[in-house]
């Protein structure tokens, strides 16, 4: 059994470019040629630097003693909240902006959910000094402003998808429509592990420094580099697959995922992919996906812009088949909860979908002597409206425990 | 030999592109079912998808309108029986792979048959995935296939699809999605020129940005005909899709 | 000549602790035992620790070439911006949380401006368990809502000082009569280099950690560890201090710093203390300051909340005149103008106090082979209210140059 | 001897905190010449500052009001000027350290002469500082200096404070700012006693806090008089500082 992609760019059954002729040629080059400029030692000594001394890598791996004392075992946290921009996505961003370099780009597109993916495009094309356009559903425009001012001021023009449920998937719709319009100059820059092959490879390449690193500080830190479990938030999910992807062939490490389950999975809003998806085409690759019986993509729901999305990585969906990988679906008040238990007992604020990765610890047994390392991928600026209004809220209700999910309206 | 090869050996051939279900399924019928009479030589019958890729607004839209109409596939082909009962007009599947391969491929190849679709269009099967998976099924349901020209395709990979072709190539007039209208521009009349001069053994059909009357025989010079879409639906959108059509060839 | 405090906590003329009674046995103990417990082996691990786990250090030392280009010489940004919380304040808040544990104390307070400083002793305090107050001026509170917000969810409470110019010194004075309130279980978690002996000497220690980090990595870089020049911004002067305290004794090295000069100098609204002040009392210091003929403090302005301050360090007080520092004063244009330079050319939102250090940049001769070091203390999230206002301003006046600086209203 | 050491000899007496030029020069004025008639021994005129660290609301909001008022330490000593035309009532300096080094150490040394100010209260110059660069100096003035004791301070320290007090103790009634009201505490009387029970060799007068007959009474009871400030101030706002007087002796 293995995780890695074959020659036609599918984990098993999953993956492959399920692309309109139109991109064939943009597609069909990148495909020929990434593994090539990515594998060069110029590329590498280029991406590793600034990694470093940009993104700010190595992001720590932080033992939260406050949290183990709470849940039991050693949890450490994975920083990626550190990182320039503030999250994850900025280290597939400089290596793909490398990429558009080497195949000599002038301009950069990209969809966003949370911002956080648009913020990390708009910021590596304003280090290269070149045009950038982020679309972002209509919904998300509004629940993430704080990104979009970013994405502005670092010069990007932002494209608001007004379609469908006006989140991320139209965006990602947009943004394809755009670079078919647009063959010759542009560089579509995937802000995830989804899309046609190569880019569920190539984005997991990416961040497979998270877990690179997650390694060395193991073995730093507890004299062996393997934890017991590995938790991470999927949206598309790249940072779950950057944090796994030096673990996937070592069976001793669990993988554990969390996926928005909105107001919970049988609610009629919700993201949970994994559980109300199946097999299907979106956005280019096979995977599983939120669909109607006749095959109509399904709008998903979740509070968190970032894993609002009807689709999973074609890596992820041939790890939930194989087993290899348990989800957990997160309502949206589970990661509430979670975002403020890690805000107060250690200090630091999660992004929303940091928080539903958090929020699969009181679900675990944890045996004493056990090692976790949960990703955090990203921190909560850009979330501070909604757990402002659900602190307000909880102040005015301290007693609707059970009732939360249904009273509250972010 | 099929009703579509037949007509495809023609010139100056008018197609045009209809969602299905838009503005009304009755609409839609009507519409197939009348078509034949303004001079329309076959339709591309499009399956409406949530998430239409290759689409501009227009055809967004309509979609969503067909959708939101109670379209499904098992729709479709409900339309295409009774239609089929009044005419034997050509119509051309035109949808997204993921709803044929929900409905299951079998039984979509089989209901095409039983509504004597002789033809399909589906924008996201690559012709490599097409050789590799849906070559053989089609082939044994006799479907035929028609497959995108863009002008970003390779003289190589346009040999390559003249090869798979069973159906028409479709010539797409310009790098952009479906619905940009405005005048052909000298890099479109090249690329028209460009797919002429290959001289292809296949019947071309050249679409997208096909809006009037002028761009409708400027394309005839170069394929067997051409495919009217998003233009189309905003003619019928305003209810005056007859008169459009009356325009084309006066 | 030296730049070190005497056993009085002088910095020559400047420094003391101008106390009343009622805080003499909390400022003594704390003189006599801040250097033996920062000294300690145990406190050294516990604050290494978490610098590198919790706060992300090192801060990347960053070649901005595009910036160099613009300027000439070889200008290195030190990405305090990447830490934990969005600043410098975290070195700070990390080293004295634990002082304050060492020393069995409960409660923390603290005054903030721009609100980093209250953030990180929000942060700390919860990663800690201990209650925290902060205090923060009306103007502030408004201009500086996202750290508000983030405040409140890291449990600490804000309250909002309504007196004076209701920004940072007024805050100051809050904090003080809190301290004096509640002599027993209460910790001032300063969080410059202001206040009275032992603050400055203590915060400035703790910020150290910025220069020794920039040797080091400048010896990597550079082969040798001194730049030709170091550019910081000066609110109450901690990641100044931090970012030259190696450096003092070592003249090759020229310091340079920005002041907030808000409308300008000479439009009496401006914090430019160090051309405008005189030597005299604040916040239990003996330093320089804006004042009266009198002897009343000056309200101060400048767009920066954590440059609106009408003092200075008594370090720096020292250094401007020993002529070792040479201070520019920054009006908010021009601040504004290069935090959009850094964010267009390297991707980078700087917080508006360090996009003052920026802006010194266009005031200087540069030779080509010159290494400069620009502190960049924090990051521009908390901003974005001041950096889109002024973005739209330039957007409908694009030609107002020269009358910017009276047109614009933040 | 001067006059304030005379009266510091004494018992239950009765001090006021004044804020120059609150709520107007003018008024200042009139209470200063007035105030003996109500039973007052000696006056704190306080220095309105900019930033009173150890004063709460009263004061500060007093100290706002005054230096609106154009009160500078210029014109506090005109106001003193006046009224030393009407009275010799005994008035204690009291002002944080910033304005007197602004106005010149040794101005203002001769200029409380000239006015008749024998005692100095500068809450922010602790005992160290004054003792290394302030003592030298007043002595050669002969102006007397009264320092804070307060909860916090240990036995120790108070020994060294009476040692450098030549006006008198001021006993700080609980560990806060100025202003404060409500009854006093059964920590704060065992602060009282456990400063009568030093029996210390200078005189004492315990403030803060202080706010009507009882709490002045039971102040006295521990030292030799009690210290009114934001109470007072309070009334001054009100306009009725006399009739609050009178209660206090009632
Ligand atoms: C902080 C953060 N975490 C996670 C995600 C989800 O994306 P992915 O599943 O690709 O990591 C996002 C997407 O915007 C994000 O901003
Ligand atoms: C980012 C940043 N830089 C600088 C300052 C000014 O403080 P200091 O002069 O102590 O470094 C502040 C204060 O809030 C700040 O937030």
């Amino acid at each position: 059994m293995s995780y890695t992609i074959d020659e036609n760019g599918y984990y098993g059954s999953y993956g492959g470019a399920y692309i309109p002729e139109m991109l064939y040629r943009n597609i069909s080059q990148l495909q020929d040629n990434y593994l090539k400029i990515i594998n060069s030692d110029a590329f590498q000594k280029e991406y590793k630097q600034l990694l470093a001394d940009y993104a700010g890598r190595p992001s720590p791996l932080y033992h939260a003693r406050r949290l183990s004392d709470k849940y039991g075992g050693k949890i450490y946290l994975k920083r990626e909240d550190l990182n320039h921009t503030g999250s994850h996505k900025i280290n597939n961003t400089i290596g793909q902006i490398l990429v558009a370099k080497h195949m000599n780009k002038k301009r950069i597109i990209a969809e966003t959910g949370a911002g956080q993916h648009g913020v990390a495009t708009a910021t590596v094309s304003a280090l290269m000094g070149l045009e950038c356009v982020v679309y972002m559903g209509a919904l998300d425009v509004k629940r993430q402003a704080p990104n979009v001012a970013r994405m502005k001021m670092l010069g990007a023009k932002v494209i608001t998808a007004h379609s469908g449920s006006q989140t991320l998937k139209d965006a990602t719709n947009e943004a394809i429509r755009d670079w078919i319009n647009n063959p010759e100059d542009t560089y579509y820059l995937i802000g995830s592990v989804v899309g046609p092959h190569p880019y569920p490879d190539m984005v997991a390449r990416f961040q497979s420094i998270i877990s690179e690193e997650m390694q060395q500080q193991l073995m730093e830190k507890e004299g062996a580099p393997d934890p017991d479990r590995i938790l991470a938030c999927i949206g598309g999910g790249s940072n779950a697959a950057g944090a796994f992807y030096h673990y996937l062939d070592n069976k001793k490490v669990q993988l554990l995922a969390a996926e928005g389950a909105g107001k919970g999975i049988t609610s009629g809003e919700s993201a949970a992919t994994s559980i109300l998806g199946s097999d299907g085409i979106i956005h280019g690759s096979k995977t599983l996906l939120m669909q109607t019986s006749d095959g109509q993509i399904t709008e998903p729901y979740s509070l968190s812009a970032g894993l609002d999305y009807p689709g999973i990585g074609p890596l992820h969906a041939h790890l939930i088949k194989e087993k290899r990988l348990h989800v957990y679906p997160i309502t949206d008040i589970e990661a509430l909860e979670a975002a403020m238990e890690l805000t107060t007992l250690e200090g630091i604020i999660p992004a929303l979908e940091s928080a539903h990765a958090l929020a699969i610890l009181p679900k675990l047994e944890i045996r004493k002597d056990e090692i976790l390392v949960i990703n955090l991928s990203g921190r909560g600026e850009k979330d501070m409206d909604a757990y402002q209004k659900y602190f307000t809220y909880l102040k005015k209700h301290p007693k609707d425990e059970l009732e939360k999910s249904f009273l509250f309206v972010p | 030999m099929k009703k579509i090869t037949q007509i495809l050996e023609g010139k100056n051939l008018l197609s045009i592109f209809l969602t299905a279900g838009f503005p009304t399924v009755e609409r839609t019928i009507e519409i197939l079912t009348e078509i034949e009479d303004y001079g329309v030589d076959f339709v591309e019958l499009g399956m409406p998808f949530s998430d239409p890729l290759a689409d501009g607004e227009t055809i967004q839209q309509s979609s969503a309108v067909a959708i939101r109409n109670g379209m499904t596939l098992a729709t479709y082909f409900e339309v295409m029986k009774i239609v089929r009962k009044k005419t034997d007009l050509p119509v051309v599947y035109m949808g997204y792979l993921n709803q044929i391969l929900q409905f299951g491929v079998e039984q979509f190849c089989r209901k095409c048959n039983e509504v004597n679709i002789e033809c399909l269009i589906i924008p996201d099967l690559p012709l490599e995935v097409y050789e590799r998976e849906f070559k053989t099924i089609f082939e044994k349901h006799e479907l035929l296939i028609s497959f995108l020209v863009t002008p970003t395709t390779s003289d190589e990979r346009i040999l390559k699809i003249e090869e798979l072709t069973t159906g028409f190539m479709y010539v797409v007039s310009s790098s952009s999605i479906t619905g940009r209208r405005g005048k052909i521009t000298k890099k479109q009349r090249a690329h028209y020129e460009k797919i002429k001069a290959m001289k292809l053994n296949k019947p071309t059909m050249i679409g997208f940005g096909i809006h009037d009357k002028k761009s409708y025989e400027l394309a005839c010079q170069y394929a067997n005909g051409a495919i009217i879409g998003s233009e189309f639906i905003r003619y019928v959108a305003k209810e005056n899709a007859a008169y459009f059509l009356t325009t084309l060839k006066a």
